[in-house]
């Protein structure tokens, strides 16, 4: 007879060790699936490697994916604490990103020493307050915040189609549907190479990890997010908290919004986005939604999307093949949280007990 | 002893029962046997491992060791759903109900028979069992609409619609009023008639001497023994429980100065459906008074309690408190002004403590922002819940445990201790020692006493009238959200309280005496 | 040979707004690429559904990473990225489809659909029988704009009292929009359906309802074999294949290329069975004309929907007027929504 | 004019019906799946290719109902068995299920379903009902499928409401523990619910790629999935306010296009953004009048295990 049993806390190696054997597992499924298509599926994992680390610009690249994970992850993280199930990332980008453009169209010929904190505060202020839509909703009415969120994202990605193709046409693109081009002022500076964003990134890490385990605000979005009975018992004013949890998660949302859009697209677009405001659930999520974490969690999940879409064109294994090949890993790596939590042991009939 | 029994009628028995909750042995080789047609009581401290032990006979928890025979049978329990197979009904510490479902659903969820309802048969047939025991059923409420009472019933007519032969009931009179516990007696005594093998699980020892026929102790996760109740006696018992000698007497401490604290006039307070839950309450509460609060549960206390601490909407009416009026106030400025409340749920947890967080940040969950700066103080925050865990004898395996791993009673210690220890000058406490142990019930009045003697006034709300009428200076009588008479603990006996409860008035009581000492 | 080893060398990269597989745009594309494989024996790689965003920047320096020599990236969007790193790689040569900036080493490709278009609406001119024909268009852009026109002119030329009722879907791959799109026109008895989308829904709507249908991008026989007449259809071969070659010989120039009927890069896809009989000579014999440059599509005089004439005739419109137009022919009944 | 229009919005609705009503079975056993949208494409690529293979509308049903079925194995082998989060594990099924569908669907573009499931599928009057004026031909000149649809939504409700199976269903969504300790065989409820649910979920993408468009296109629910979740709160996860729910929805899916022909200038954008805005104001307005019944299963997204506490 199996028997489920629940562990003790265990050490932090062997976490890793089954968080290994997991990725370790489902590149072996997926093996079978690379042959399948007539590849080798070590080369194609070697290139996979190579895709996302060979080459110090490959490298850099992965590390410029990875920034906008890190910060949206952050924000989710900080909703998800509460049990607000904050699906929304997408959309608070994609208005982060436009509350900076609209920044950075307005004042184009402002010094870039003005403009891009003004565009980082339209970034916060863009994300902030589309998250608050239903955080208001939520602290008022219990309205659910899962699929409320996921609908502003649509609504936001419908608006920016609109204003592409509308208002905010490039007059200069001969009708194309483009948003016109940011003023050099209104893009990230560079530091060692990469945009500033890293620093951001790494700076808002650390505030979130002081945020969460040492501050009050902290302490009772924990409360909030186990009970929110218990929460008003003990004088928290939980509609409050609620409001400006979300939004200062929608405004991380929104900041990684403004610094995709200053540094990398140098204008807005429906593109903005690139899925990191899904993508960012998981990896907030598997990284348990702790800080530190996130950073190693983003870093290989941005690693995982270069690498796959080098082997694309490496192998010319389709772009679908590399979305199964992430399925797959990602549910191993889901899968495995339990085998972190519980362990099966084999309980015989007859025998009074005892465990193998 | 008796005379040994024919095997056929040893209903239940366990062999070398072993348990393990991670570093905690919570049971540890028990042997246990439960035959035909007796009641067993099941008896020890906080955290000894009872509920283990049954949810183990459930099939809600499997043994790591050891081995449990039903009817002479040796079963493997995978789920509850093997032990409702052998006939095993439970009632848990916890109610397991679904509240947006009617009574006859819960009743008949989990049926293996049939493909569609047959809602108007199964209502017959229930209404037919229940009229058989006497249950007062009303199967079409709502369990959400349902008073403690009703949906123990519920749960107990769960277990009469199986044909269950073998009963356990974890804590069932925890949360229940002396009539209600009365109806439940006379039901289990009927069971046992008809040939069931009952284990009830209790704190209270008159209880136990009243229902069982035998008692089993449990210490510390091991059965230190099973005696006959009629072999034993009261005191007997809770020495065998914790394992040496017990004070069993609540001191009634006399303080001479008395200054009005809390004043509450014309309190009205509504619900959501705008059903008023107290209606026009004026009493007042002096320094250095435990007054109690009396009534059947549901008749206004737990919205009393709320609104004196800010959390239950006022409709009308003054809460005085030193003077200033306090309705209005945020929750937070009355816990600042030093008024403490605790109210012990049915459920435990459901108020006052979080229930994955560890004790410490649990003890520091309504003093936490009091610390200067932005973050919180956790060191502090420590010292107090190592005394905590000391001083209310808490088992636990640490300051860092989550307190939801905790029993239920201790859990319990854990919202008692921050609130006594958080030096109020106000104290509202309401059913503190529900489901604890005695040790621990007469360590909770002691802590209650001696917050008494500095001059702390402290509303008590309770049900067991023994407790009220020895602890409080006076008792006020709840029905309907109606006070039906405040009176001098003295003067008052339990069967005034009981009339009191069931909605006469003083007057009305006085004017009955009257007319029953003219004849 | 020498050549041999020339296309042994040369590795041709391209660009995928969406996947080979949507039977639209890309599938035009992929065929294009297919063939120069077939006929250069080159090795060609590509990478499907890019966005319109910096990606496309990664996905180039892979792909020279990987040894491309030439680049035809095939939509809008990539533009300004193209540009940008058509700067950091002055030896690799760089085509972007559709757009308007070029570099030294980055030349610009398109073609004039609008001639197809307007040979295609001569087909739904002739085959109308209730005067009324729908068009299934994506977004308000000149390209599609134009297309329209051209083919409601077209309409106009064979049968001057019909009308070509537009429908904007704002999308560019819905099949189920574009079908809804498409049903709710014939629901206003439009008898014939066009469109300018990449999916096949509108020619999966007329041919359910019993109407017939002009497709679009390649030929779409085989999925409404009741309903297709015909297409204005993309042939990228040929250019793919002269681009690469020059390429290789060393005589590539940068410049904008713009090609029409008379260079096989747009076409009308044969007629079926569907189609009116008597279409064929006169598509035939306006086809010709426009490839000796005896008849221009775009001439005047031509009125716009309000009566105003818009070019004076004699004139003939020139290309910067048709690549911004943003005003409807006479015989088209719609509204083009700037959302100003 | 306007029962045309009906007509257009029943069909534009009937694969939300199945995705709908898949979604509340899973749901009502406690588990928020959000790879609907990846599981209808499963079933869309699997129905259409069966289609291809075996000319026969039974086998492509089956198989998209497998298909369906397959990515709730996955789903809940990884949330019930292994206790995995539920909307993490949602998401990745719909990353796995689009890249599926288009790795299967390779070289599926520019066919279209053999002739004998597209007459099986062909819209048929029924006989007396199709005569109800105006809404006779909106309501019941239709694909059997579509008929499908409306019989499915009303022996779903029986299911749940009537019968013995379906009152269990309901109370594990309820309370877990109180199912679990009332006998209730948890898993098993847990699997087969979920896993049902999976199949109407995947035939719902198959109506699209089988009956709608008929064709196989990439990507073709184009977020259809996603809705549908959203409207399994519209309907407070009782089937038969499917009826309204899918309905309204297919309706205002193309509600833009009609208009436009009436020369409402009212601008298409708005219509784009339509039907997300009307599911979020559905969703306040539930929740203002939330009542204990009509809130979403207790136990949804929650994991169980009997030993926790
Ligand atoms: N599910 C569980 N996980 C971890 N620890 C548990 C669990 N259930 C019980 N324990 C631990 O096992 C011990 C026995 O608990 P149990 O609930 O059986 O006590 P009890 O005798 O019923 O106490 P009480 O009178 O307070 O209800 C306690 O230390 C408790 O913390
Ligand atoms: N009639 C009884 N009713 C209730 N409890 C009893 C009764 N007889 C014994 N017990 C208690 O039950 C436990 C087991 O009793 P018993 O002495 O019958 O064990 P046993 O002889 O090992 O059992 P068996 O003979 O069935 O193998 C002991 O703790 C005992 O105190
Ligand atoms: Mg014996
Ligand atoms: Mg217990």
């Amino acid at each position: 007879m199996l028997q489920i049993i629940k562990n003790k806390e265990i050490s932090s190696r062997k976490k890793a060790a089954i968080h290994l054997a997991a990725i370790f597992l489902a590149l072996l499924t997926a093996s079978v699936f690379i042959l399948f298509m007539g590849h080798p599926p070590l080369k194609v994992y070697l290139s996979m490697a190579r895709g996302a680390f060979g080459t110090s610009y490959r490298f850099t690249e992965t590390l410029i994916k990875t920034i906008p994970l890190i910060i949206t992850s952050l924000g989710i993280s900080l909703a998800f604490r509460m049990k607000f199930w904050n699906i929304g990332a997408e959309g608070q980008i994609i208005m982060g990103a436009f509350g900076a453009s609209w920044v950075a169209l307005s004042y184009p010929h402002l010094p870039s020493f003005v403009l891009l904190p003004l565009m980082g505060l339209g970034g916060l202020a863009g994300g902030g307050i589309w998250a608050l839509i239903p955080a208001f909703f939520r602290a008022r009415f219990q309205t659910n915040e899962t699929i409320f969120t996921l609908m502003l994202n649509y609504i936001a990605l419908q608006w920016i189609t609109y204003l592409q193709n509308g208002p905010w046409k490039d007059p200069g693109a001969l009708g194309f549907p483009k948003i016109p081009n940011f003023s050099p002022q209104a893009v990230l500076p560079k530091l060692f190479g990469i945009h500033i964003g890293w620093l951001i990134a790494f700076i808002l890490v650390v505030l979130s990890a002081l945020f969460i385990t040492k501050t009050k605000k902290g302490y009772e979005i924990q409360v909030i997010g186990e009970s929110e009975k218990t929460a008003r018992y003990a004088g928290i004013n939980v509609s409050r908290t609620i409001l400006v949890t979300l939004f200062i998660s929608g405004a991380l949302c929104g900041l990684a919004g403004m610094i995709e859009a200053s540094a990398i697209n140098k204008t807005l677009s429906v593109e903005i986005t690139g899925g990191v405001g899904y993508t960012a659930i998981i990896t907030a999520w598997l990284a348990n939604l702790k800080e530190l974490r996130i950073v190693l969690v983003s870093f290989l999940f941005a690693a995982m999307i270069q690498g796959s879409s080098y082997i694309q064109m490496a192998f010319q294994i389709p772009q679908s093949a590399a979305q199964i090949l992430q399925g797959l890993i990602l549910f191993f790596v889901l899968g495995s949280e339990f085998f972190i939590r519980y362990r099966i042991v084999y309980r015989s009939r007859e025998s009074g007990g005892g465990e193998t | 002893m008796t005379l040994k029994p024919a095997p056929h009628e040893t209903l239940i028995k366990t062999r070398n029962l072993t348990k393990r909750f991670g570093d905690v042995l919570a049971n540890n080789a028990i042997n246990f046997k439960v035959k035909k047609g007796e009641i067993y009581a099941l008896l020890g401290e906080n955290g000894a491992g009872k509920s283990t032990l049954m949810n183990m006979l459930s099939g809600v928890y499997t043994p790591d060791e050891g081995h449990i025979f039903v009817h002479g049978e040796k079963v493997f329990f995978k789920s509850p759903e093997d032990s409702i197979k052998h006939r095993i009904g439970m009632i848990y510490q916890h109610f397991k109900l679904i509240d947006v479902m009617t009574a006859l659903e819960n009743i008949i969820i989990g049926r293996k028979d049939g493909f569609f309802l047959r809602t108007k048969e199964i209502k017959k047939q229930v209404l037919s069992i229940a009229d058989r025991y006497g249950l007062p059923l009303n199967p079409d409420k709502k369990v959400y609409d349902m008073s403690v009472g009703e949906k123990q019933t519920v749960e107990i007519m769960k277990v009469l619609y199986r044909g269950a032969d073998i009963l356990i009931l974890d804590e069932p009179t925890a949360v229940l009023t002396p009539q209600e516990i009365q109806n439940l007696f006379s039901i289990l005594r009927r069971m046992k008639n008809e040939g069931c093998g009952i284990i009830i699980i209790t704190h209270k020892l008159n209880e136990v001497m009243e229902i069982s026929d035998w008692v089993t102790v449990l210490r510390k996760g091991e059965n230190v023994g099973s005696v006959k109740t009629s072999e034993t006696t009261y005191r007997q018992l809770a020495d065998l429980m914790v394992g040496r000698s017990l004070d069993l007497s609540i001191e009634h401490v006399e303080i001479q100065e008395k200054n009005p604290v809390l004043e509450v006039r014309h309190l009205v307070l509504e619900d959501d459906e705008r059903i008023k839950k107290i209606n026009d309450l004026s009493f007042t509460l002096f320094s250095g008074e435990i007054l109690g609060v009396a009534g059947i549960s549901g008749s206004g206390q737990r919205q009393l309690c709320e609104a004196l601490a800010g959390l239950y909407p006022v409709a009308s009416g003054i809460i005085k408190y030193e003077g200033r009026d306090i309705v209005g106030l945020s929750s937070r400025q009355i816990m600042d002004k030093g008024i403490s409340m605790s109210f012990i749920p049915e459920d435990r947890l459901g108020m006052g403590l979080v229930a994955s967080m560890d004790l410490t940040e649990n003890v520091i969950l309504k003093d936490y922002y009091r610390s200067p700066g932005p973050f919180v103080d956790r060191k502090k925050g420590l010292e107090k819940t190592l005394a905590i865990i000391e001083k209310f004898n808490i088992q636990t395996p640490g300051p860092f445990h989550p307190v939801k791993l905790l029993s239920g009673g201790n859990i319990q210690k854990v919202l008692l201790g921050r609130e006594i220890m958080s030096e109020p000058h106000l104290l509202i406490t309401a059913y503190p020692t529900r489901g604890l142990d005695i040790a621990s019930s007469f360590l909770i009045y002691d802590f209650i006493n001696k917050q008494k003697k500095k001059g702390v006034p402290i509303l008590y709300v309770g049900e067991d009238l023994d407790v009220l009428l020895e602890l409080c200076d006076r008792i006020m009588v709840l029905c309907d959200g109606k006070a039906t008479g405040i009176l001098e603990s003295q003067n008052a006996t339990k069967e005034l309280l009981g009339l009191l409860m069931a909605g006469e008035t003083l007057e009305s009581v006085e004017r009955m005496n009257a007319h029953a000492s003219d004849h | 040979s020498g050549t041999d080893s020339v296309s042994k060398d040369m590795v041709a990269g391209f660009i995928y707004i969406g996947p080979p597989g949507d039977h639209g745009w890309t599938y035009a594309q992929d065929k294009g690429r297919l063939m120069v494989e077939k006929e250069l024996g080159v090795r060609t790689i590509y990478k499907e559904s890019v966005p319109e965003g910096p990606e496309v920047k990664d996905v180039i320096r892979n792909m020279i990473d990987q040894g491309a020599k030439i680049i035809f990236a095939g939509s809008f969007g990539y533009m300004d990225y193209v540009e940008e790193v058509s700067k950091e790689y002055p030896d690799i040569i760089f085509l972007h489809c559709s757009g308007y900036k070029m570099t030294e080493n980055m030349g610009t490709y398109f073609g004039r659909m609008y001639q197809a278009r307007y040979l295609s609406g001569l087909v739904a001119g002739l085959k109308t029988k209730t005067g009324k024909i729908g068009y299934v268009a994506a977004f308000e852009i000149p390209e599609v704009i134009r297309g329209i026109n051209a083919f409601a002119l077209g309409v106009r030329d064979v049968n001057p009292d019909a009308k070509v009722y537009v429908r904007w879907t704002h999308t560019w791959y819905d099949p189920g929009k574009e079908t809804e799109a498409a049903k709710a026109l014939l629901d206003e008895k439009c008898d014939v359906i066009a469109q300018h989308q990449d999916t096949a829904g509108p020619q999966q709507a007329a041919e359910a309802r019993g109407a017939f249908s002009i497709g679009y991008n390649s030929d779409m026989y085989s999925i409404a074999p009741r309903a297709y007449m015909t297409a204005p259809i993309w042939n990228w071969g040929p250019y793919f294949i002269d681009q690469i070659k020059k390429a290789m010989d060393g005589t590539w120039t940068s410049g904008s290329y713009w090609g029409g009927l008379e260079d096989g890069i747009v076409d009308l896809a044969p007629l079926t069975p569907n189609a009116p009989a008597e279409a064929r000579e006169i598509v035939e014999e306006m086809r010709e004309k426009i490839i000796s440059g005896e008849f221009h599509v775009f001439e005047g005089p031509l009125k716009d929907q309000s009566g105003k004439i818009r070019l004076e005739k004699g004139h003939v419109m020139s290309d910067e007027m048709m690549l911004s137009i943003d005003w409807f022919v006479s015989n088209v009944v719609g509204r083009i929504e700037t959302g100003k | 004019m306007l029962s045309s229009f009906l007509h257009a919005a029943v069909i534009a609705g009937t694969p939300l019906v199945f995705a709908i009503l898949g979604e509340i079975l899973t749901e009502r056993a406690g588990k928020l799946n959000l790879g609907v949208e990846g599981m209808m494409l499963m079933g869309a690529v699997v129905g259409f290719k069966t289609a291809l293979l075996t000319s026969h509308p039974l086998w492509a049903l089956f198989g998209a109902a497998l298909a369906g079925a397959a990515g709730a194995l996955i789903f809940s082998f990884l949330t019930v068995t292994l206790r995995s989060n539920q909307v993490v594990t949602g998401l990745a099924l719909t990353i796995f299920g689009t890249g599926f569908a288009s790795f299967l669907g390779q070289g599926l573009a520019g066919h279209i379903v053999p002739a004998s499931v597209k007459d099986f599928f062909h819209p048929v009057a029924l006989p007396v009902l199709s005569r109800i004026p105006f809404l006779g031909e909106a309501l019941f000149h239709h694909s059997i499928f579509v008929y499908a649809g409306y019989i499915i939504i009303i022996a779903a409700y029986v299911y749940l409401f009537k019968t013995r199976f379906g009152l269990n269903l309901r109370a594990l969504g309820e309370n877990t523990a109180a199912a679990d300790a009332a006998g209730i065989n948890i898993m098993k409820y847990k699997f087969a619910h979920i896993l049902s649910g999976g199949a109407l979920i995947g035939l719902g993408g198959a109506f699209l790629s089988l009956v709608y468009v008929p064709t196989w296109q990439e990507n073709i629910t184009t977020g259809r999935g996603w809705i549908a979740v959203a409207l399994v709160i519209f309907c407070k996860w009782n089937p038969i306010r499917i009826f309204w729910g899918a309905f309204l929805f297919g309706g205002l899916d193309i509600i833009g296009f009609r208009l436009q022909g009436l020369n409402i200038h009212i601008s298409q954008y708005f219509f784009d953004m339509l039907p997300y805005i009307v599911t979020v104001i559905i969703l306040i307005m539930t929740s203002v009048k939330d009542s204990k019944e009509k809130s979403p299963p207790a136990e949804l997204g929650r994991p169980y295990f009997r030993e926790d506490k």
